[in-house]
């Protein structure tokens, strides 16, 4: 106790860096789980679930005034009634071509294995990927926002 | 290739001998290191079991796993911080 | 050209993030291609042109995140060769030897600890290279890294040590560090 | 050989079944979550043993990051009124 | 097992982030259940690749696990909502005790 | 080849016992960070190269890629959690039971706030 100093300042940078690295491989996987739904394990809800977190992460390494700059709610809100009406309109074309509703149809494209090889399901799966990616974004941009309003609003 | 299912025995059994940990742990921290092991442990477990069925299609979900295991630690820290 | 506009300046606890520049862009595409590749390995027309676009979405919305300063820094021979040095040759050597070290002290029966916390100057002053050398004392069993900060306008690692020999912070330093910091001072200055 | 395969699930059933008591055991919220945060992990192992990969991805990816987010969120609203 | 965990924990514990707890635990075990109907044994998982699949390979059956795939997505989603009902009652109220919050309501 | 595979698995599994060990063992909490970080980097990297080379040398390269795409995770991801969980630990007020050998960081930053 010889001698307080004063001026050191604390930098947090190491989540911050690791929030950095890890957003983009994220999001990378996210998508890849989302387009390859039909061939490997997972699909829509699980790639959504995974892009989304990518929210957390940003939350984690930069805090609240910086995630809200970044996603804008309203956008988030109004694109999930795009995702809804885009898997619908897929789900229609089934209809129009003479089959069920939610019918695969144009399934004698590609090789099997091949990325572009089974018809509807991969448009169908994209649009419930992006239904469930704004979603769950607006569920914890919601969330996160709601508790920092509140703790502000409390002091 | 029967190695590597042993080695997966022994990785769960490790991992439940850390469930003692979890259980028994003065304060919080503890549990979450312990989680975190587990989560670890859990992993490679699985990549182990998915390279003994051959099927490597399987490798996705270690991977998320992997990925994303360490944003619950960091919330939890977060919480205990108290500046969440 | 295609210069985005996103311009404004994200003021947060002293970091400013640069506007996006295409150069930026185009060097997270090529990380976030090259992770799609390793994730699907798979060759086709097909899965490199998705891949391009889904990569090149993903490059557009994180690059201001991903860069802190010029973006084609990896891209020379010698500092990609230091790097490679780096993870192959150096952190494996240092992370055997406190493995064995750890794992004596733990099967020990009388648990030989002697924990303690010091401080650490460091040299380095770019955030990768900071943030990196923490990581790597970090997984060295034996120490963690517990803050980062700045003094002087020098930095100042706080390091737990389970088996404190000094107390003098400079001895220390070199004890912990020891060949991690001039690796790391190849790559990132 | 397939001897090992039934040992291997036998000690995932165990751990989920010992993070299932410790969850309802602990008294301390955050340790209890903690402890989910455990189970959705072995859970995720377990569907891998059934050969379910679709269920246990969604399983890993719910499990390991939107379930605690959302109770570790709603813990932190509602902290006063908990009794510790 | 964890179904009979779940229901003691929503019957038997005061706080209502607890009983939120034992909801989540039922749905674990429900959805274990019904996975473990369609299981036998020395199948494979009922995804077709190409070069990993022996010609004498069969696989389990995969009508339960999209059911189980769906109630994955519901189980979240009521989890969330029942969360934002504890919230609520938190700021009605002022306490998540469960008796309290009856004895409020009369 | 089959020797090379149960080389590496039994290196990863020792290591993992012996960091499972120090985790129950050790006196407080911030030695049994220590021990985590054994299980993490070796213990996880002898399984995941052991587990590579058996499937290089079965032929499928693209499952080899991914098992050490994955592992790479581990390795990177671990000590952010690490440093995260110990910095609230002593934010939060844990000390361990014998005095430190010396405290840095509470003479700095926590009695200079």
């Amino acid at each position: 106790m010889i001698s307080m100093k004063k001026n050191i300042e604390v930098k947090n940078i190491i989540v911050k860096c690791a929030a950095d690295k890890f957003t983009p491989v994220g999001l990378v996987l996210g998508l890849y789980i989302i387009l390859h739904g039909h061939l490997s394990p997972g699909g829509g809800f699980q790639g959504g679930v995974l892009v989304a977190s990518s929210v957390i992460l940003i939350y984690l390494g930069y805090g609240n005034d910086t995630l809200k700059k970044t996603f804008n709610i309203e956008f988030l809100r109004k694109n999930e009634a795009v995702g809804a009406i885009a898997y619908s309109f897929f789900a229609l074309v089934g209809i129009i071509f003479g089959a069920n509703f939610c019918r695969n149809i144009f399934y004698k494209t590609g090789n099997i294995g091949d990325l572009y090889s089974s018809g509807t399901i991969f448009w169908m799966n994209f649009s419930v990927g992006y239904k469930v990616l704004t979603g769950v974004g607006f569920l914890i941009l919601l969330m996160v926002g709601l508790l920092h309003s509140d703790s502000s609003s409390n002091h | 290739m029967i190695e590597l299912i042993y080695a997966g025995v022994f990785y769960i059994l490790l991992s439940i001998v850390l469930i003692y940990r979890v259980a028994k742990g003065p304060n919080v921290v503890d549990r979450a290191v312990a989680s975190d092991s587990i989560d670890i442990m859990t992993s490679v477990a699985l990549i182990l079991f998915s390279l003994y069925s051959g099927r490597g299609i399987y490798l996705d979900i270690a991977l998320i796993i992997a990925l994303l295991g360490f944003i619950g630690t960091v919330l939890i820290s977060r919480y205990l911080e108290g500046r969440l | 050209m295609i210069y985005l506009k996103k311009t404004e300046k994200l003021e947060k606890g002293g970091v400013c993030l640069k506007k996006t520049s295409l150069s930026a862009v185009i060097s997270t595409f090529i990380l976030c291609f090259v992770f799609y590749m390793l994730f699907t390995f798979a060759f086709n027309l097909e899965e490199i042109l998705v891949g391009a676009v889904v990569s090149l979405i993903v490059a557009v919305f994180t690059a201001k995140f991903f860069i802190h300063d010029n973006p084609f820094y990896l891209f020379s021979t010698s500092r990609f060769g230091s790097l490679l040095r780096y993870v192959l040759l150096i952190f494996p050597k240092e992370l055997l030897k406190a493995n064995i070290d750890v794992a004596k002290r733990a099967l020990n029966p009388s648990l030989p600890v002697k924990p303690g916390i010091v401080k650490v100057p460091s040299d380095l002053k770019s955030e990768y290279a900071l943030s990196m050398l923490a990581n790597s004392i970090t997984l060295t069993p034996g120490t963690i890294t517990m803050d980062i900060a700045e003094e002087d306008g020098k930095n100042y690692y706080y390091i737990h040590w389970i088996d404190v020999a000094t107390t003098n912070s400079e001895k220390a330093g070199e004890t912990i560090k020891g060949t991690l910091e001039k690796g790391i001072g190849g790559i990132w200055k | 050989m397939a001897n090992s395969i039934v040992i291997l699930n036998t000690l995932v059933i165990i751990g989920i079944l010992l993070c299932a008591f410790l969850t309802v055991y602990f008294e301390n919220l955050l340790s209890s979550i903690i402890a989910l945060s455990i189970l959705g992990s072995f859970t995720a192992l377990e569907f891998i043993m059934l050969h379910a990969p679709d269920v246990a991805i969604a399983e890993a990816a719910v499990g390991a990051v939107l379930s605690p987010v959302i109770f570790i969120v709603a813990l932190r609203k509602v902290k006063g009124g908990e009794r510790r | 097992m964890l179904i009979v965990l779940g229901i003691y924990t929503v019957v038997t514990k005061k706080n209502l982030i607890k009983t939120v707890i034992g909801l989540s635990l039922i749905d674990y075990g429900v959805n274990l259940l019904i996975v473990s109907v369609g299981f036998n044994a020395g199948g494979s998982a009922p995804i077709f690749t190409f070069n990993e699949i022996k010609p004498d390979t069969f696989f389990v059956d995969p009508v339960p696990q999209a059911l189980t795939l769906t109630s994955i997505v519901i189980g979240a989603c009521v989890t969330a909502m029942t969360l934002s009902l504890v919230i609520k009652i938190k700021d009605k109220y002022g306490t998540i005790d469960a008796d309290k919050v009856r004895r409020l309501n009369g | 080849m089959r020797i090379i595979v149960d080389i590496f698995l039994i290196f990863g599994c020792f290591f993992a016992f012996a960091g499972t060990v120090g985790i129950i063992r050790m006196p407080d909490s911030f030695c049994r960070m220590q021990s985590s970080t054994n299980i993490a980097t070796l213990g996880t990297l002898g399984a995941v190269l052991g587990g590579a080379v058996y499937s290089f040398w079965s032929g499928n390269i693209g499952t080899g890629v991914k098992v050490l795409v994955i592992g790479m995770f581990i390795v990177l991801t671990n000590p952010i959690a690490g440093h995260a969980i110990c910095k609230a630990a002593y934010k939060y007020g844990i000390r361990p039971d014998k005095k430190f050998v010396c405290d840095d960081y509470g003479r700095d930053i926590a009695d200079g706030k």
